[in-house]
């Protein structure tokens, strides 16, 4: 187990160094170079560009650069300069990041709860006016720009805020007094403001989902070792239970990792009509100040976390799957 | 072009007239591993094979699956590059020439494949496979080439109508009849015959063996008939060769082969083969083990793993293929057995 | 007559409690807070995330410093009469040298957040950094006059002594400066200089060493989210109200950061801010219907003054790489013309959903008696009119028109301009394009993009013969009521002179000249009312110039939920002072 | 080269073969959701090419001296008011004031009626970029009384034609980006099972990093490559390219397995063996094996870039004035805040256009995947 993982590790370190060549060189090709926006900035001395040319060494050849640049980040954890922020970049997007994984992690949560019941139900019911009726609203959702329907959820939100008077979060992360509550008001807080974002993520999503498992489903129930297991005598129950259901999903909820790529992205969208304090908004606001050193430093980190996702959910794929060789 | 004219059946290899002959032919596969993905083997599918085949002659390729038969019948064609050797065709070394100077000698020599389901491209009717082949060489043009199709169809026993199908509309003896109609459609002096009925039933089997037989006779074709089963191949073979991890163990006429094997390697075989005369009984001899991997063949004499006659010397010497009797050439150290 | 009347309040207020407590007068709240209610949290917002907590850097118009330095400075506007009176000072400054030198006692007794005394050296060294060119603050401009410096000297711990290279009607505004203490930035600065300052109080770093002088002090930040000011424990030493009690009577002030206006305005309505900006008709729609139907307690008062912003398109006069438009853009008629195809009533009724005014000035219409002198003087108002426009270009030999109905010149070539504008402000992008549509009619081809804000103010500030823009739509805001004119906008070779900055910063017409020269002699004046007749004339002068087309304006709306108390009496509230001081702020 | 015969027989007889496609079609036609799914879209489609015909105004004009900011949509009458009697349909002229108590600017049907006329001159258009023309289907022939039917957006410009415009863009970056990912995807496949070795290694990690970096990302960052200030037309192309570059990576991993797998099969080799031309190898014998997939990918590829798009419009980065395109009139709704939602919920129309069209093609490409898919073959 210990050398599959670990091969699995190395495996992803090429996909990361062509990521960040590539994401050094489209921003080389970005107009201007780091210290354009900088310069235009009467903050920052002609001393102090200097010295950032000298760091990044911006006056050398470009891949000379790109080895600067790797070398500051791998030793020094050093992304670079912020220059709307004027700090670091990772002081400024690790709060961001993480924001936004708690809201990712959620959304996966609520994604599979969503969607496995409603597989299995589809899969067991075939056919059946249940089975319909849920196969047609996800397909309408499948519709719904996630933005689009949070805006609708925000307009019925409201409808009830006025009729009921009830609280329900539709902005931000945390409540005005969340700095004197106890940690697990904290984490109640959070999760609240969290729980509809993440709902309209996971609902907007489900259909994709919902209809493999489905299929995954109904595949493995009329493969011949259900069929043996009914044969036997087994329990209609275990046979959906114990002996299809580990086999038609486990994989599909250990295969979390290649999800995750599409669903940092797709909560992008619904954070910006939240304004919910995630990575989108940030990158949307250093694309306007081409704050360059910020965008890449974002797109780095989420390419390197979502790498790291992935192997490690091939690696929990290899734990449920005994099929998938180890070695 | 036309066929070249038939012949009775020859039993010894024409040295005037080879059409055919085969030199020090050879086919590595490199095998890529480690993290830099360095060739780190050879998968030596056919090692130093050498024979000829002479004009209107049927030769049969036999061995095991993974004896490299299949192989070797694509190098010669060309299909896969031969990775070193000759292949004298009409005394040209097809090997060394390009590939527009190959395009000529393919209508030539043709092949049959083994899978009918897999050789016909399912998106193409009938008329268009067989027709592709003079399209590319530009035979038959205009009105002609329908009728010329029509013909080849009535030749291999299928109706002129079926043109208009697809592939997947015929069953797999059909199959085959539309692919050796494709190959007989540039009028080829030498066709590869690639275990053209190992895939069918075995209902099915003697039709399409009698049709090649025919087709050979009528057509005057000098053939490779390649094939695993020893039985098949005595029935329509003037000459065997008998391969075993991609090396010629024994050639001799078909006859002589399946009466007088020479070879320990041909034993084993023919006593695995069913007989079709129960008065004939042979002496069960069962191939212990399986074949080895050709990525590391033995040492010496690559079937003295398997062999029940093998001694210290087999795993030292290379066995060279050696004329053991007119006609009969074996590759085996040892004299003294069979 | 001002002096006369610093000297007055000198009396009452300077000597009698010279080393007490400054009493905030019971005017300056129309709601007392004779109950003593005190604690409570002002919830407030800010729509972009603050950038930094270091004072010398910041230069958002929103900041966190920004927030700090509310109840600093040595003199304050009193609201009432526009008048400075001492606050952080003693007393009224000793004026000599042809009013060029103030001497200025400081109130003793009043300490940093962190139990240090406030002196002189505090002042001191804040300018100091400030006016280091490396350092690069925003605040470098403000302590020059003519380009020459203003200079500070410490007589003693509580004597500041403030030499001014001229006379200035805004001297006592450019001394209210916030003082930052010397034990943290001068220590760091005479040890590292500049870069050591510029290092100091990123984001990063811990609320607990962050000390100000002002009521409010960082208590917590959270990235994107909020920031939470805590009330700075020594203020109250020296800030009392009328009944002699501590100020401020809250305890925090959190700054929630949201995603725009609109997330804003919704935090509002949900009762989580409790006050919000009110940007047009839309806005109050929304609020008035909350408090209708009972969802929202709140206190809403529609057209309470006019904005103090301006928005308007200037011309480029700086384009020696194509000299035709260079003299298109320098021709008078053409500027004019522009003035008459701006459309304002369209403008307010479109843009600002009918809430709104038609500008020709500079001037802000808040400042209506500066207005009014400018109009006395004979300004003059090009208004819509396409048929002047239209004869106005056919005086500049635009007659004809193409197959499309644009003007064409003699060569055929088309009467067309590049006009650009900050991407994602909706009421500017509405501006532009009625603007463009409207010239369309007349036969001129406007060019209308939105670009990225930083590059649309790189090019609307850029040196040069030949800068980089033909047009750009923009607004101001900020300048002062003493003298509402901006000292980097109308003097030739400033930065925002935006129609006209070559290399050499000089003038290329008698009338810039003369702006110019009746800039610097009204910002001398120290006589309120001569004062506004010298901007009359220059109202009169830029009028008829039209080197900038103004357009339309917005009007200032009030609104903040009812739990809140110590809001500024009706008459009291504009767009320039606002509604409340939060000082005086209290939760019911 | 010359036709073959055979071909030319093969077509007029379509029932003696039955191909491939003949045998999907045949399954597609029982699909009728599949088959309701792709006549709306060629509905969307012709809606989107006649989009200046069909809608009574232009893309942008308004009036700035009759304000229509938010008009509310014009029920269109059938009905005499008084004698209750059918006549020409009609709508009624509108009048507005600024309510001062409730500052909500309230349109009020007044007594006028505006009829209703088929083709009326109007605003002059372009067909497709070169059919010149004025006509438009309806209208009322009324400079300041017009029909609304999804009321007016923030400047006073007809949304229904706004709408219509949008489509033109929606529709056509959806199918172009698709398109242009098709080509690359295939031809990025091909070279990489062609060359082998470094080319095929390279594409392939090449493929595996872009699938890595979250794809929003991507195109933000691969966005800030060009200047923000770029011409909103080359703006629309810039994303069409983007959308293409993000897309290709799938296509070619599959083009390249599928060519390398084809590539072994013997009705390859027995092409080779005729002498048959690599050229004619590829796109006679390998690349048909694709269509399949390309059809069924392609066509579930379309409605996933349309709501991408959708998405960077709606974030400002896609389609910019003078041109819009469903998101970006989204993103107007969105700019337009609370009031968007609860005073003038119209300005949400746009929204389900973009519903309505993913969820046609939805059905369509699952319709074209069970009818190309011989297991769902009933």
């Amino acid at each position: 187990m210990i050398p599959f993982l670990l091969r699995r590790l190395v495996q992803s370190i090429p996909t990361l160094l062509l990521a960040s060549i590539l994401i050094f060189f489209v921003i080389q090709l970005a107009p201007g170079d780091f210290l354009t926006p900088a310069k235009l900035n009467p903050n920052i001395s002609p001393e102090q560009l200097a010295a950032l040319q000298r760091n990044f060494g911006l006056d050398r050849h470009p891949i000379e650069q790109y080895f600067l640049w790797m070398r500051n980040m791998l030793f020094h954890f050093d992304l670079g300069l912020s220059f709307s922020y004027q700090q670091p970049v990772l002081d400024v997007i690790k709060p961001r990041v993480a924001n936004s994984m708690y809201l990712v992690l959620l959304y996966t949560v609520l994604f599979y709860l969503i969607a496995i019941p409603l597989g299995v139900f589809g899969a067991v019911r075939q056919n059946s006016l249940g089975d319909k009726a849920v196969n047609v609203f996800l397909y309408f959702l499948l519709g719904f720009p996630s933005f689009f329907l949070a805006l609708i959820v925000i307009y019925f939100i409201l409808q009830l805020r006025t009729k009921t008077g009830l609280d329900i979060p539709i902005n931000g992360m945390t409540s005005n007094d969340f700095d004197s509550m106890t940690a697990v008001q904290k984490f109640f807080d959070v999760t609240k403001h969290l729980i509809i974002p993440a709902v309209i993520l996971a609902v907007s999503d489900a259909a994709g989902l919902t209809r493999v498992i489905r299929g995954q489903m109904l595949e493995v129930m009329r493969s011949d070792y259900i069929r043996t297991a009914r044969a036997k005598g087994v329990t209609e129950r275990t046979a959906i239970w114990k002996h299809t259901f580990r086999n038609a999903i486990l994989p599909i909820v250990a295969n979390v990792g290649s999800l995750l790529p599409s669903a940092v992205a797709g909560a992008g969208f619904i954070e910006v009509v939240f304004a919910y304090p995630g990575i989108t908004p940030m990158i949307l606001d250093a694309l306007n100040a081409q704050d360059l050193y910020l965008i890449a430093g974002f797109t780095v980190i989420t390419t390197v976390l979502l790498v790291i996702g992935n192997a490690l959910g091939d690696i929990l794929l290899a734990v449920v799957d005994p099929r998938i060789k180890v070695g | 072009m036309t066929a070249v004219s038939n012949q009775t059946r020859r039993t010894m290899p024409a040295t005037g007239d080879t059409l055919l002959d085969v030199q020090n032919l050879e086919k590595f596969f490199p095998i890529r591993g480690g993290l830099l993905s360095r060739v780190v083997g050879n998968v030596k599918a056919v090692n130093d094979v050498s024979f000829k085949v002479g004009r209107g002659e049927v030769v049969g390729l036999v061995g095991e699956s993974g004896s490299g038969k299949t192989t070797a019948g694509r190098a010669i064609l060309r299909l896969i590059e031969p990775t070193g050797g000759q292949v004298l065709f009409n005394g040209t070394d097809i090997t060394k020439l390009s590939k527009g100077q190959m395009r000529d000698y393919r209508r030539e020599m043709q092949i049959i494949f083994q899978d009918p389901f897999a050789s016909l491209n399912p998106r193409m009717t009938v008329s268009d496979i067989i027709g592709e082949a003079m399209q590319i060489h530009n035979l038959h043009p205009g009105k002609q080439r329908v009728d010329r199709i029509a013909e080849l169809l009535q030749k291999v026993g299928l109706r002129p109508e079926h043109m208009r199908r697809y592939p997947h509309e015929f069953s797999g003896g059909q199959r085959q009849r539309i692919g050796i109609a494709r190959a007989l459609a540039v009028d080829p002096a030498f066709i590869v015959a690639d275990e053209p009925v190992s895939a069918l039933d075995v209902s099915i089997q003697a039709q399409v063996v009698n049709l090649l037989q025919d087709l050979q006779e009528e057509l005057g074709l000098t053939v490779l008939f390649i094939a695993h089963d020893l039985a098949v191949v005595e029935y329509i073979c003037d000459r065997i060769i008998v391969m075993y991890l991609g090396r010629v163990m024994e050639i001799a006429p078909s006859r002589q082969l399946n009466r007088n094997p020479k070879h320990p390697y041909t034993e084993a075989l023919l006593s695995a083969a069913p007989v079709p005369d129960p008065t004939v009984k042979r002496q069960r001899i069962i191939l212990e083990g399986d074949i080895p991997s050709p990525i590391n063949p033995p040492s010496g004499c690559v079937f003295r793993t398997r062999c029940r006659y093998a001694i210290a010397d087999c795993a030292n010497i290379v066995p060279e293929l050696r004329e053991v009797s007119p006609g009969h050439f074996k590759a085996c150290i040892r004299d003294d057995i069979l | 007559m001002k002096k006369a009347l610093t000297l007055a309040l000198a009396l009452t207020v300077g000597t009698a409690a010279a080393q007490s407590a400054f009493v905030w007068p019971s005017a300056w709240t129309a709601d007392q807070n004779t109950g003593n209610k005190r604690g409570g949290e002002l919830r407030l917002s800010a729509i972009s995330d603050f950038k930094t907590m270091n004072p010398f850097t910041s230069s958002e118009a929103d900041s966190i410093p920004d927030r700090m330095e509310s109840g600093t400075g040595l003199f304050t506007q009193d609201p009432r009469n526009d008048e400075f009176i001492p606050y952080m000072a003693a007393g009224a400054p000793v004026v000599s040298n042809n009013n060029k030198r103030f001497v200025v006692k400081i109130r003793q007794g009043m300490k940093f957040s962190d139990g240090q005394a406030i002196t002189a050296d505090d002042w001191v060294t804040t300018w100091k950094i400030h006016t280091d060119d490396k350092v690069g603050s925003n605040s470098y401009d403000t302590f020059f006059l003519v380009g020459k410096p203003i200079t500070v000297k410490k007589l003693d711990n509580y004597t500041l002594q403030f030499d001014f290279p001229q006379p200035s009607a805004s001297a006592l505004s450019i001394m209210s400066y916030a003082p930052w203490p010397d034990h943290v930035f001068g220590k760091a600065y005479r040890e590292g200089g500049a870069d050591a300052v510029k290092k100091m109080w990123g984001l990063a770093t811990p609320a607990s060493q962050i000390i100000g002088a002002g009521t409010w002090i960082v208590d917590s930040y959270r990235a994107g989210e909020r920031t939470v000011f805590k009330k700075n424990p020594n203020w109250g030493d020296w800030n009392k109200d009328s009944r002699g009690q501590e100020l401020p009577y809250l305890n925090t002030m959190s700054v929630r950061i949201v995603a725009d206006a609109n997330a804003s305005l919704a935090a509002f309505l949900a009762g989580q801010i409790d006050t919000v900006g009110m940007r047009n008709a839309d806005d109050l729609a929304q609020t008035k219907k909350a408090i209708d139907n009972g969802s929202l307690k709140a206190f809403l008062k529609a057209n309470v003054s006019p904005q103090a912003t301006s928005q308007w398109i200037t011309f480029n006069w700086n384009k020696a790489g194509d000299p035709a438009k260079q003299k298109l853009f320098r021709d008078v008629r053409f500027r004019r013309a522009m003035s008459h195809i701006a459309n304002r009533q369209a403008m307010v009724q479109l843009a600002l959903g009918g809430l709104g005014s038609e500008t020709y000035f500079s001037t802000y219409p808040i400042f209506k008696q500066q207005i009014d002198a400018g109009l006395a003087a004979g300004a003059p108002q090009y208004k819509y009119d396409l048929a002047q426009a239209s004869k106005l270009l056919a005086q500049i030999g635009y007659t004809k028109k193409n197959a499309q109905g644009y003007l064409v010149d003699k060569s055929g070539k088309v009467l067309e301009f590049n006009l650009s504008t900050n991407a994602g402000n909706t009421v500017r992008e509405q501006l532009g394009r009625i603007f463009a549509d409207e010239a369309k009619k007349v036969g001129v081809k406007v060019n209308f993009t939105p670009i990225d804000f930083n590059t649309l103010v790189s090019q609307l500030t850029s040196k040069g013969e030949n800068r980089p823009f033909d047009a750009i739509l923009l607004g101001l805001s900020g300048g002062s009521n003493i003298w509402s004119f901006g000292s980097n906008v109308v003097p030739c070779g400033t930065n925002l002179h935006s129609y006209n900055n070559p290399t050499d910063g000089k003038c290329a017409t008698s009338q810039e000249q003369l702006m110019t020269k009746l800039y610097y002699q009204g910002d001398s004046e120290l006589n309120d009312a001569k004062r506004r007749a010298i901007g009359g004339q220059l109202m009169k002068a830029e009028g008829e110039l039209q080197p900038v087309i103004y357009l339309v304006g917005g009007n200032f709306h009030v609104a903040f939920n009812e739990r809140l108390g110590g809001e500024f009496p009706a008459n009291l509230m504009n767009a320039y002072y606002g509604q409340r001081l939060n000082a005086l702020t209290f939760i019911k | 080269m010359t036709t073959t015969a055979p071909t030319t027989t093969q077509k007029k007889d379509k029932p003696l073969g039955q191909s491939q496609f003949s045998v999907a079609w045949q399954q597609f036609r029982k699909n009728r959701l599949a088959q309701a799914g792709g006549l709306m879209l060629i509905l969307l489609y012709v809606m989107a090419i006649f989009a200046p015909f069909i809608a009574p105004d232009a893309l942008s004009s308004y009036s700035t001296s009759n304000i229509t900011r938010f008009h509310p949509p014009t029920p269109i009458q059938f009905r005499d008011p008084d004698t209750g009697a059918f006549t020409r349909p009609y709508v009624f002229k509108y009048t507005q004031q600024l309510n001062m108590d409730t500052f909500v600017n309230e349109f009020k049907p007044s007594a006028e009626r505006c009829p209703l006329y088929f083709g009326v001159r109007g605003a002059s258009y372009k067909l497709l970029g070169f059919i010149p023309g004025n006509l438009h289907l309806f209208g009322t022939n009324k400079e300041d009384c017009s029909v609304y039917l999804f009321g007016g957006e923030d400047l006073g410009r007809d949304l229904f034609t706004r709408t219509l415009y949008a489509s033109q863009i929606s529709l056509t970056i959806g199918l172009g980006a698709v398109v242009i990912t098709t080509l690359i995807g295939l031809m990025m496949g091909a070279v990489s099972a062609y060359f082998g070795g470094i080319v095929d290694t390279l594409v392939m990690r090449l493929v595996e990093v872009i699938a890595a970096i979250p794809s929003l990302f991507l195109l933000l960052l691969l966005r800030s490559v060009f200047p923000k200030d770029i011409n909103p037309i080359l703006a629309l192309y810039v994303i069409l390219g983007l959308l293409a570059f993000i897309g290709w990576g799938g296509l070619a991993r599959v083009t390249r397995g599928q060519l390398l797998s084809v590539r072994e099969q013997d009705f390859v080799s027995a092409a080779k063996s005729l002498g048959a031309s690599d050229n004619r190898i590829m796109w006679r014998h390998m690349l048909p094996t694709l269509t399949t997939y390309v059809i069924v990918t392609t066509s579930l590829a379309i409605p996933a870039t349309i709501l991408t798009e959708s998405g960077l419009s709606f974030l400002g980065i896609g389609a910019v004035e003078p041109y819009a395109s469903w998101g970006s009139l989204l993103k107007a709704a969105q700019d337009g805040g609370l009031s968007s939602l609860n005073t003038r919920p119209w300005v949400l129309i746009p929204g389900f256009f973009i519903v309505f069209t993913v969820m046609c093609f939805q059905l369509l490409g699952d319709g074209l995947r069970d009818a190309f898919d011989p297991r769902k073959r009933a």
